[in-house]
C-alpha cells in the first residue's frame, strides 16, 4: 500500500507530525518524534529516488482527480534526488539541533523550533515534488514562513531584523512568482506544468509568456539568493541560530535552484530561454560575478557565520554557472553540486555552531587555539573547508571537475579558468578560520576556563557529514549517476540539446 | 634479495603505499614510546625499500604492474602503474628515507623539537604520497596525490610553530595550492576535454590533431601549475619552507617535495606530451629559456645568502631548473640527463642539507659567514659537505657529473647552445658559491692563531647524524662508479636513452 | 453599467494607493489600507469572484487591518522623515513596471469568453463539477476537492504563521489586578451590545461554515468570523475574560487538530484505497464521499483558522496590554 | 480605444502593484513596508480575478437560468493567496512588534545605525 503513494509520503510525514510536535511540548520526546519523522522521510525519500532511477517518472494525482484537472506530484531523477539530500540534511540537522538549541534558544520554545522545522522541511519536499505551478506558491509559502520563524528564534537581537529583512525580500519573490505564474495561466488555462509546457509552444513569442517567463526567474533568483538579490542571505544565516544555518544554508536555496532548473527546462523551453532571450549570458555573468564578489566578502569578515553565508552566495553562483552552461554535463554539474554542497556547508555550519556552543561566540577571535582544545570539531571544519575549496579526495572536488569539464567542453576556457581561480579566494577565507584555529594562541579569557569538546550528539551529525564528504569524493556512482540521469532527463526533450550535444561529440 | 616473491607483483604497488601509511598509524599509537615509536619508523622504511627494490626487479623482468583502485568519475580512475620513471624516483625516495630516518632521530633529540609523534607521522605520510606519485597510472592520480602531498607536508613545514614557521606555511601552502588549482587542475582538465584521456602512454597522447595554440597553452600551464617545480617566479616557497627541520629539509625538499614537482613535468612532458610533439611548440623554447634564466638567476641569489640552509635552497631551486631544462629540451638523451639527475641531486643535496644540519645541532650555527674554521672542529661533516658540493657542482669523481654530462649532450644534440653556456656558467656559479664553505672552514681560523689540530678539538654531531651523512656522501661515490643500474632503468623508458653516447663515454674514462 | 462601476472603482482604488505613499501618519494609512481592502472587495463582486470579495473583506480588510492596528498601538503612529534617496527604488519600480505593461500587450481581451483561461482546465470545473462533486459553489468544489492538496497547504501555512507568531510573541496570562487595566468596563452600552452581538456573529460564523457549499462561504471566512467575535468579546470585556473563555492551550490544540483533521480524511482515503485526498473513495457513493470529505475538511480548515486568528489577536494583545501596565 | 478599454483593467492593477512595489522598497518604517506589501499582493490578486471574469456571466454558482459563468480557478487561487498572504502580515508585524522592544524603533535606518555601531 505504501509503494502506491510513495510520492507523497516524504510530504505529507512531516506535514503531518508538525502540528503533533506542537502539542507534544517540551519534552525530549518532541526531539525524538520529530528526529525520527524526518528520518522516516529520508526512507522514503531514499526509496523515491531508487523508484525513480528505475521507472523514471511517476506521478501521483491527489485527490484521484487527473492532471491539469487536479493536482499532481510528479517525481523524477532530478527532484528525488536534490529530496535525498534535503531530507537526510534535515535528519542530520535535527539529531545535532537538541544539544545545540541548549544555549542558543529559550527552553520554552524548542518545541516550536522541531514545529517550524518539520513544517519546513514539508516545504521544501513539496517544492519539490509538486508538478503544479501553484501548489509550488503554496509550499513555497509554507517553508519561507518556517523559514522566517527558525530565523527569529535566536537569542541575539540581530536575528530579527535579518529576519524580517528575509521576510520582505521573501514575500516579493513570492509575489514575482505569483504574477508569474497568473501571466502563463492566463496565456494557457492551465497551472499543472507538464501541461503549461506543452501549451506554452503554441504562444512561444507571447510577450506576456515572456514577461511572465521572467517574473518567474527574477523571484526564484530571490529566493536562492542569486547575486545581487542576496542581500538578504548573509544576515539571516548569520545570526540565526546554528542548527537552523546548517539546515538553511545547505537546503533552502538549493531547493528554489531547483525550481530554477525545473521551469527553465522543463516548462519553458531551454531553446526560448537560452537561445532567444540569452538569459544564459545574464545568468552566466551574474553567476561569475557572485562568485568573485561574494568570496571576496567573504574574506574580509571577522564573523566566521558570516564568512560561510557570503562563501554560500559564491556556491550559488557555481550552481548557476553550471545550468547556464546550458549541456548535460553542466546541468550535471549544478545537480551534483546541489547535493555536494549541502555536505560541506551542513558539515561546516555544524562545526562552527559546535564552537559557538563551547565559546559562545563565532568571531573569529574565538577560533584561537581551538585546534588544540576542541580537535573533532576543528577537524571537522578543515575537511569540510577542504572540500568547499576544491580538494581532491572531497566532494568539492568532484564538483569543480564536472563544472570545468563542461565550461571545457564547450571551449569556454577563461571560464574554466575564472572557476578555478574563484577556489583560490575559498583558500583565503578557509585558511583564515583553519590558521587561527590551529597556529594561533587562545585568547587569555579563553584559555582560563577549559574549553571541552561539545557532545557526542553534535559530534556525530557532523561526522557523518564529513566522511560522507569523503566518501562521496570517492566514490560518485551515486552522485553521477543520479545526476546524470537527472540531467540526461530534463534535455530529453529538447531538441537543442540534442544539436549541442552532437556539436560536443 | 627478492624477499616478496611470493606476492602478486601488482600487489606490490599497493604494499608500497600502505606500508608508509600503516607506519604512520603505528606512529600514533607507540606515540608514547619514543624508543618503540623510531624502531616503527626505521623498520617501515626498511621493508618499504626492499618493496621498491622487488618492484625494480620486476621491472626488469619486464613485468607489467598495474592496478586501479576506484572509479572516481566515468572512465577516469584512480590507477597505478608500474613504469621505470617512478621506480628510478621511488628508488632514491625510499632508499633516502631509510638515511633521513636515521639523521631525524639523532636531530630531533639532538634539538629536544617538541609534537615528534606528529612529525614522524606526517613524514610517513608524505612519503606514502610520494609512492604513490611514483606510481600514478594516469594524470588524475597524480594530481590527487601531489595535492595529498602538499597537505601531508605542511604540518611538518610549520613544525616550529612560531611567527616564521606560520609565515613559511603559509607561502608555502599559498603558492602551492593555487598554482595546483589555478593552473594545474586547469591543464588537467584541458587535457581532458581535449584528448578524452588522461592516461600515461608511451609517446604521448596528444597528436597532430590538437591546435598547436592550445597545447603550448597547457605546456605553460602544467610547468607553473607544477609549483613544487620552483620555476620562477613561482620558487618563493622553497626559501620559505627552509624554516622547518632540518631533516624535513632535507627529504623533502631535497628529495621528495621538489622532485615529485620535477619528475612530475618530467612524466608529463614524456607520456603526456611526447618528445616529438614537444618540439613541435612554441611555447617549449619559452619555457627552456625561462628555465635557463631560473638556473642563472638563483644561482646568483645563492651566492647573496650568508643563512647556508637559504643558500642551499637556492641552491636547489637553480638545479631544479636543470631537469626542466633537460625535460624541455625535447631529446631523448637530456631527458635521459634530466632523469638521472633527480637521483644524482638527490644524494649530493641531502649530504649539504644533512650537514647543515649538523651544524645546527653540534654549534648552533646557521649562518655561513660564522663556520669559518668549523672544520676543525666538524671535520667529518665538513669532509662530507666538500663532497656534496663537488656532487652538485658536477666534478668527477661524484654522481653528479654523469646527469651534468648527459644534459649537456642533450643540449648539444638539440642544438641549443645557449643551454650549453647556460649549464656551464651555472657550474661555474655553482663553484662560486658552495665549495669557499668547506675551505673557510678547514684553511681559515676563526681567531687567526695558528694551533695544531687534535681530535680532541672536535665537537661532532651525534652519531646517528653521523652516520646518515657518510652514507650519502659515499652514495655520491658509488653512484660515480657504478652508475649502471640506474643508467639501465632510464633506457626503459619509452622514447628516453642514453645508448649511443654512454658507450663511448665510459670506454673514454675507462 | 458594470463596466462603469468598475472603472470608478479601480480608479479610487488607484487614488487610496497613491495616497498611502505619501502619507507619514500610519493611523491614516492604515485606514486607507482597510478603505484600500474593501474596494477591491467591491471589485471583486463586481468581477464575479463574490468568495473572493467575502475574504477579502473579512481577512485583508478585517483581520490584517485589526493586527496592524495593534502593532501601531506598539510602535507609534508617526513615520519619520525618510532620509535615504528613494531614487533607486523608483529605478527599480519603473524597470518591473515597464516589464509588467510590455506583458500586457499580448494579453487577451479583458471579460472575453474565448480566451485561453476560460478554454482549457476551467470549462470541466464548470459543466462537470456540479455532477462530479455535487456541489452548486463550483468555487467550493475547486478549492475543497480537486485542488484540495492546495488547501491543506494554505491551512498549514495558517499553522505556520501561528507557530512564528507564537516563537516572536508569547502569550501570558494576566493576572486580576491588571484585568482591571484593560477592557472597557465603564461602557455599559457597549457591553449590553456586545453580549446581543457575540451570539448572532457566532451564529452568522456557524452558518457560513456549513453553507459554503451552496453559496459563498467556507471554513477561511467562517473561521475568521468566529475569531472576530471573540476578538470583539476580548476588546469589550478585557483579555483575561477571554482567556476565561477559551485559553490559549486549548487554542493551540485546535489549531493543531483542524489540521489533523483535514489531513486525517485524506489518510482515511489512503486506508480505503484512494489516493491522498480522493473523496470518492470514503463512502460506498463518491457523490456522498465528495460531500462526507468537503463538510469535514471545511470543518478542519474552519477550527484551525479560528483558533490561529484569535491566537495571534491574543498574542498582539497580551503585548499591548503589558505595555500599557509599564 | 476598444484596445485602451480591453487593457484598462490590467495595467490600472499593474499601477498598484507597483505603487505598493514601491512603498515596499522605498519605505523606511517598517510597518510601513508591509501596508506596502499588502498593497501589492492585493493588486495581484485583483490581476487574477481580472482575468477570471467573463463578460455577461455570472458568479460560478449555479443558478438556474444562467448559462455564463465567470471562471472558478482564479478566485480559488486568490482565495488561498489572501490567506497566505495575511499569514504573512502577521508574521511581519510580530516581527516588528520585537524589533520595538529591542531596538527601540521601527525606523530602518535608525536600527541599522545601531547595528552598525556594536
Amino acid at each position: 500500500m505504501l509503494e502506491q503513494h510513495l510520492a507523497a509520503l516524504p510530504i505529507l510525514i512531516p506535514l503531518l507530525a508538525a502540528p503533533i510536535t506542537f502539542i507534544l511540548g517540551r519534552s525530549w520526546f518532541t526531539w525524538l518524534f520529530a528526529t525520527s519523522t524526518s528520518a522516516l522521510a529520508c526512507f522514503f525519500s531514499w526509496h523515491l529516488l531508487a523508484a525513480a532511477l528505475s521507472d523514471g517518472v511517476l506521478s501521483y494525482a491527489l485527490g484521484g482527480w487527473p492532471p491539469p484537472w487536479g493536482i499532481e506530484l510528479r517525481v523524477d531523477t532530478a527532484n528525488a534526488f536534490v529530496l535525498l539530500a534535503v531530507s537526510t540534511l534535515s535528519t542530520l540537522v535535527l539529531v545535532y539541533a537538541k544539544d545545540s538549541i541548549e544555549k542558543e534558544i529559550e527552553a520554552s520554545k524548542h518545541s516550536l523550533f522541531y514545529t517550524a522545522h518539520l513544517l519546513c522541511l514539508a516545504g521544501l519536499s513539496g517544492m519539490l515534488l509538486t508538478g503544479d505551478a501553484f501548489n509550488l506558491f503554496v509550499f513555497l509559502e509554507v517553508s519561507s514562513l518556517a523559514t522566517y520563524t527558525l530565523v527569529s528564534l535566536a537569542s541575539d537581537r540581530r536575528c530579527l531584523t535579518a529576519a524580517f529583512r528575509y521576510l520582505v525580500m521573501g514575500t516579493i519573490g513570492a509575489t514575482f512568482i505569483l504574477i508569474g505564474v497568473g501571466m502563463l495561466y492566463m496565456m494557457t488555462g492551465t497551472l499543472n506544468m507538464l501541461d503549461l509546457a506543452s501549451r506554452i509552444d503554441v504562444y512561444e513569442s507571447s510577450r506576456t509568456i515572456n514577461t511572465g517567463m521572467a517574473f518567474i526567474i527574477v523571484g526564484v533568483s530571490i529566493k536562492l539568493a542569486l547575486f545581487p538579490l542576496h542581500m538578504w542571505l548573509p544576515p539571516a544565516y548569520t545570526y540565526a541560530p546554528s542548527a537552523v544555518s546548517a539546515f538553511l544554508a545547505s537546503t533552502a536555496t538549493k531547493v528554489a535552484v531547483y525550481v530554477m532548473i525545473r521551469f527553465i527546462f522543463t516548462v519553458f523551453e531551454v531553446e526560448h530561454v537560452f537561445e532567444e532571450m540569452r538569459m544564459d549570458l545574464i545568468l552566466m555573468v551574474l553567476a561569475i560575478v557572485a562568485i568573485f564578489k561574494s568570496s571576496y566578502t567573504a574574506i574580509v569578515q571577522s564573523n566566521v557565520k558570516t564568512v560561510l553565508a557570503y562563501s554560500s552566495v559564491a556556491q550559488i553562483g557555481y550552481m548557476i554557472l553550471g545550468l547556464s552552461l546550458v549541456s548535460v554535463t553542466g546541468l550535471m554539474a549544478s545537480f551534483i553540486h546541489i547535493f555536494n554542497h549541502a555536505l560541506m556547508k551542513g558539515a561546516l555550519f555544524m562545526a562552527v555552531g559546535a564552537v559557538f556552543y563551547r565559546v559562545g561566540s563565532v568571531d573569529i577571535k574565538a577560533f584561537r587555539g581551538l585546534g588544540k582544545q576542541m580537535p573533532l570539531t576543528m577537524a571537522a571544519f578543515t575537511i569540510a573547508g577542504l572540500s568547499i575549496i576544491g580538494v581532491p579526495l572531497t566532494v568539492g572536488f568532484i564538483s569543480k571537475w564536472y563544472l570545468v569539464t563542461a565550461a571545457l567542453e564547450q571551449n569556454h576556457w577563461v571560464i574554466a579558468a575564472l572557476v578555478l581561480a574563484g577556489s583560490l579566494l575559498a583558500v583565503v577565507y578557509i585558511g583564515r578560520v583553519i590558521e587561527a584555529a590551529y597556529f594561533q594562541e587562545p585568547t587569555e579569557s579563553q584559555a582560563h576556563n577549559k574549553i571541552k569538546e561539545v557532545p557526542w550528539l553534535m559530534l556525530t551529525p557532523m561526522w557523518v557529514l564529513v566522511l560522507a564528504n569523503i566518501y562521496f569524493g570517492v566514490d560518485t556512482s551515486l552522485t553521477t549517476e543520479a545526476a546524470n540521469a537527472a540531467s540526461e532527463w530534463l534535455f530529453q526533450n529538447t531538441e537543442m540539446a540534442t544539436t549541442r550535444q552532437e556539436v560536443i561529440k | 634479495m627478492n624477499l616478496w616473491q611470493n606476492v602478486e607483483p601488482s600487489q606490490l604497488i599497493t604494499l608500497s603505499i600502505l606500508v608508509p601509511l600503516i607506519g604512520a598509524l603505528l606512529v600514533i599509537l607507540t606515540g608514547k614510546i619514543p624508543n618503540l615509536r623510531e624502531a616503527i619508523t626505521l623498520v617501515t622504511a626498511t621493508i618499504l625499500f626492499s618493496i621498491v627494490l622487488a618492484i625494480t626487479d620486476f621491472t626488469f623482468q619486464g613485468e607489467d604492474m598495474h592496478i586501479q583502485v576506484i572509479e572516481l568519475f566515468p572512465g577516469l580512475d584512480i590507477s597505478f602503474e608500474v613504469e621505470p620513471l617512478g621506480v628510478l624516483f621511488a628508488l632514491v625516495a625510499s632508499f633516502l628515507w631509510i638515511i633521513t630516518s636515521i639523521y631525524a632521530i639523532g636531530y630531533m633529540r639532538g634539538h629536544n623539537e617538541q609534537n615528534q609523534t606528529r612529525f614522524f607521522c606526517c613524514f610517513a605520510l608524505a612519503i606514502s604520497s610520494v609512492m604513490a606519485i611514483c606510481f600514478s597510472g594516469n594524470l588524475l592520480t597524480l594530481f590527487i596525490f601531489y595535492e595529498v602531498l602538499t597537505f601531508s607536508t605542511y604540518p611538518l613545514v610549520t613544525h616550529a610553530g612560531n611567527d616564521a614557521a606560520k609565515k613559511g606555511g603559509r607561502i608555502y601552502l599559498g603558492i602551492l595550492l593555487s598554482t595546483s588549482i589555478a593552473f594545474l587542475l586547469l591543464a588537467v582538465l584541458g587535457t581532458y576535454s581535449l584528448t578524452g584521456t588522461l592516461d600515461f602512454r608511451a609517446g604521448g597522447i596528444f597528436d597532430d590533431s590538437h591546435n598547436k595554440v592550445i597545447l603550448g597553452g597547457l605546456l605553460v600551464l602544467f610547468c607553473y601549475g607544477i609549483g613544487k617545480a620552483a620555476i620562477m617566479p613561482f620558487h618563493r616557497w622553497l626559501p620559505a619552507a627552509m624554516v622547518a627541520p632540518t631533516p624535513v629539509s632535507a627529504l623533502l625538499h631535497a628529495v621528495a617535495v621538489v622532485k615529485a614537482g620535477v619528475f612530475s613535468i618530467l612524466k608529463i612532458v614524456i607520456y603526456i606530451f611526447g618528445l616529438e610533439e614537444l618540439k613541435t611548440l612554441a611555447t617549449t623554447d619559452i619555457m627552456l629559456y625561462i628555465g635557463a634564466a631560473t638556473i642563472l638567476l638563483s644561482s646568483c641569489i645563492a651566492m647573496t645568502k650568508d643563512n647556508l640552509k637559504a643558500r642551499l635552497a637556492y641552491s636547489t631551486v637553480s638545479q631544479l631548473s636543470y631537469i626542466v631544462v633537460g625535460a624541455l629540451l625535447a631529446s631523448s638523451v637530456a631527458s635521459a640527463g634530466a632523469a638521472l639527475h633527480i637521483a644524482t641531486h638527490a644524494v649530493g643535496k641531502i649530504t649539504l642539507f644533512f650537514c647543515a644540519g649538523a651544524i645546527m645541532v653540534a654549534s648552533h650555527k646557521k649562518n655561513i659567514s660564522e663556520m669559518v674554521g668549523l672544520g676543525r672542529k666538524m671535520p667529518i661533516t665538513m669532509v662530507a659537505f666538500a663532497i656534496g658540493a663537488i656532487s652538485i657542482i658536477g666534478l668527477p669523481p661524484m654522481a653528479g657529473t654523469w646527469s651534468k654530462w648527459y644534459l649537456t649532450i642533450g643540449a648539444l644534440e638539440a642544438d641549443k647552445l645557449f643551454i650549453v653556456a647556460t649549464l656551464m656558467v651555472s657550474s661555474l656559479l655553482n663553484i662560486a658559491y658552495l665549495l669557499p664553505i668547506p675551505i673557510k672552514a678547514f684553511f681559515n681560523t676563526s681567531s687567526g692563531e695558528q694551533k695544531p689540530w687534535s681530535w680532541a678539538d672536535t665537537k661532532e654531531a651525534p652519531l646517528p647524524m653521523l652516520i646518515a651523512l657518510s652514507v650519502t656522501s659515499l652514495a655520491c661515490f658509488v653512484l660515480f662508479f657504478y652508475p649502471q643500474p640506474l643508467i639501465d632503468l632510464i633506457n626503459l623508458i619509452p622514447g628516453v636513452s642514453t645508448e649511443v653516447e654512454m658507450t663511448n663515454n665510459l670506454n673514454g674514462d675507462g | 453599467m458594470a463596466e462603469l462601476i468598475n472603472l470608478v472603482l479601480l480608479a479610487m482604488l488607484a487614488l487610496t494607493a497613491l495616497r498611502i505613499i505619501f502619507l507619514k501618519d500610519l493611523f491614516a494609512v492604515i485606514m486607507l489600507f482597510g478603505i484600500f481592502s474593501f474596494l477591491s472587495a467591491l471589485i471583486f463582486i463586481n468581477l464575479d469572484a463574490v468568495d473572493v470579495a467575502f475574504t477579502e473583506a473579512s481577512v485583508g480588510a478585517g483581520i490584517s487591518t485589526v493586527l496592524m492596528l495593534g502593532t501601531l498601538a506598539l510602535t507609534g503612529r508617526k513615520e519619520k522623515a525618510n532620509s535615504h534617496s528613494s531614487f533607486l527604488p523608483l529605478v527599480v519600480v519603473c524597470i518591473t513596471g515597464a516589464a509588467l505593461i510590455y506583458g500586457t500587450l499580448d494579453m487577451p481581451d479583458f471579460g472575453d469568453p474565448d480566451n485561453p483561461v476560460h478554454q482549457h482546465v476551467a470549462p470541466r470545473y464548470i459543466e462537470e463539477s456540479p455532477k462530479e462533486v455535487g456541489l452548486p459553489n463550483m468555487v467550493t468544489s475547486v478549492l475543497a476537492s480537486y485542488r484540495g492538496f492546495d488547501t491543506l497547504g494554505e491551512v498549514v501555512v495558517v499553522f505556520a504563521a501561528l507557530i512564528a507568531v507564537l516563537s516572536l510573541l508569547s502569550i501570558r496570562k494576566e493576572t486580576e489586578q491588571d484585568a482591571s487595566e484593560s477592557g472597557l468596563k465603564s461602557h455599559h452600552v457597549l457591553h449590553v451590545v456586545a453580549k446581543l452581538v457575540i451570539p448572532l456573529i457566532i451564529l452568522f460564523a456557524l452558518y457560513v461554515q456549513f453553507h459554503g457549499d451552496f453559496g459563498p462561504g467556507g471554513g477561511f471566512q467562517a473561521g475568521v468570523i468566529a475569531a472576530a467575535a471573540l476578538i470583539l468579546y476580548a476588546l469589550v470585556f478585557g483579555l483575561p475574560n477571554a482567556f476565561a473563555v477559551i485559553g490559549a492551550k486549548f487554542l493551540y490544540c485546535m489549531a493543531s487538530a483542524g489540521v489533523l483533521l483535514y489531513a486525517s480524511v485524506g489518510l482515511f482515503s489512503m486506508y480505503k484505497g484512494g489516493n491522498f485526498l480522493d473523496y470518492n473513495k470514503i463512502a460506498a457513493e463518491p457523490l456522498a464521499g465528495q460531500h462526507y470529505g468537503i463538510i469535514i475538511i471545511e470543518l478542519g480548515v474552519g477550527i484551525t483558522v479560528f483558533a490561529v486568528m484569535l491566537s495571534i489577536f491574543y498574542a498582539f494583545s497580551s503585548q499591548t496590554a503589558r505595555s500599557n501596565i509599564k | 480605444m476598444n484596445f485602451i478599454l480591453d487593457h484598462y483593467n490590467y495595467w490600472i492593477t499593474i499601477i498598484l502593484m507597483m505603487a505598493g512595489f514601491y512603498i515596499v522598497i522605498s519605505a523606511n518604517n517598517l510597518v510601513k513596508k508591509i501596508v506596502g506589501l499588502n498593497v501589492f499582493q492585493v493588486s495581484v490578486f485583483l490581476l487574477y480575478i481580472t482575468m477570471g471574469k467573463v463578460s455577461g456571466g455570472t458568479a460560478p454558482i449555479v443558478v438556474d437560468g444562467a448559462t455564463q459563468y465567470s471562471n472558478p480557478l482564479p478566485h480559488v487561487l486568490i482565495l488561498t493567496a489572501i490567506v497566505v498572504g495575511v499569514a504573512t502580515t502577521a508574521v511581519g508585524l510580530a516581527l516588528i512588534v520585537r524589533i520595538k522592544g529591542a531596538y527601540g524603533t521601527v525606523e530602518e535606518n535608525e536600527f541599522k545605525d545601531q547595528d552598525d555601531a556594536i
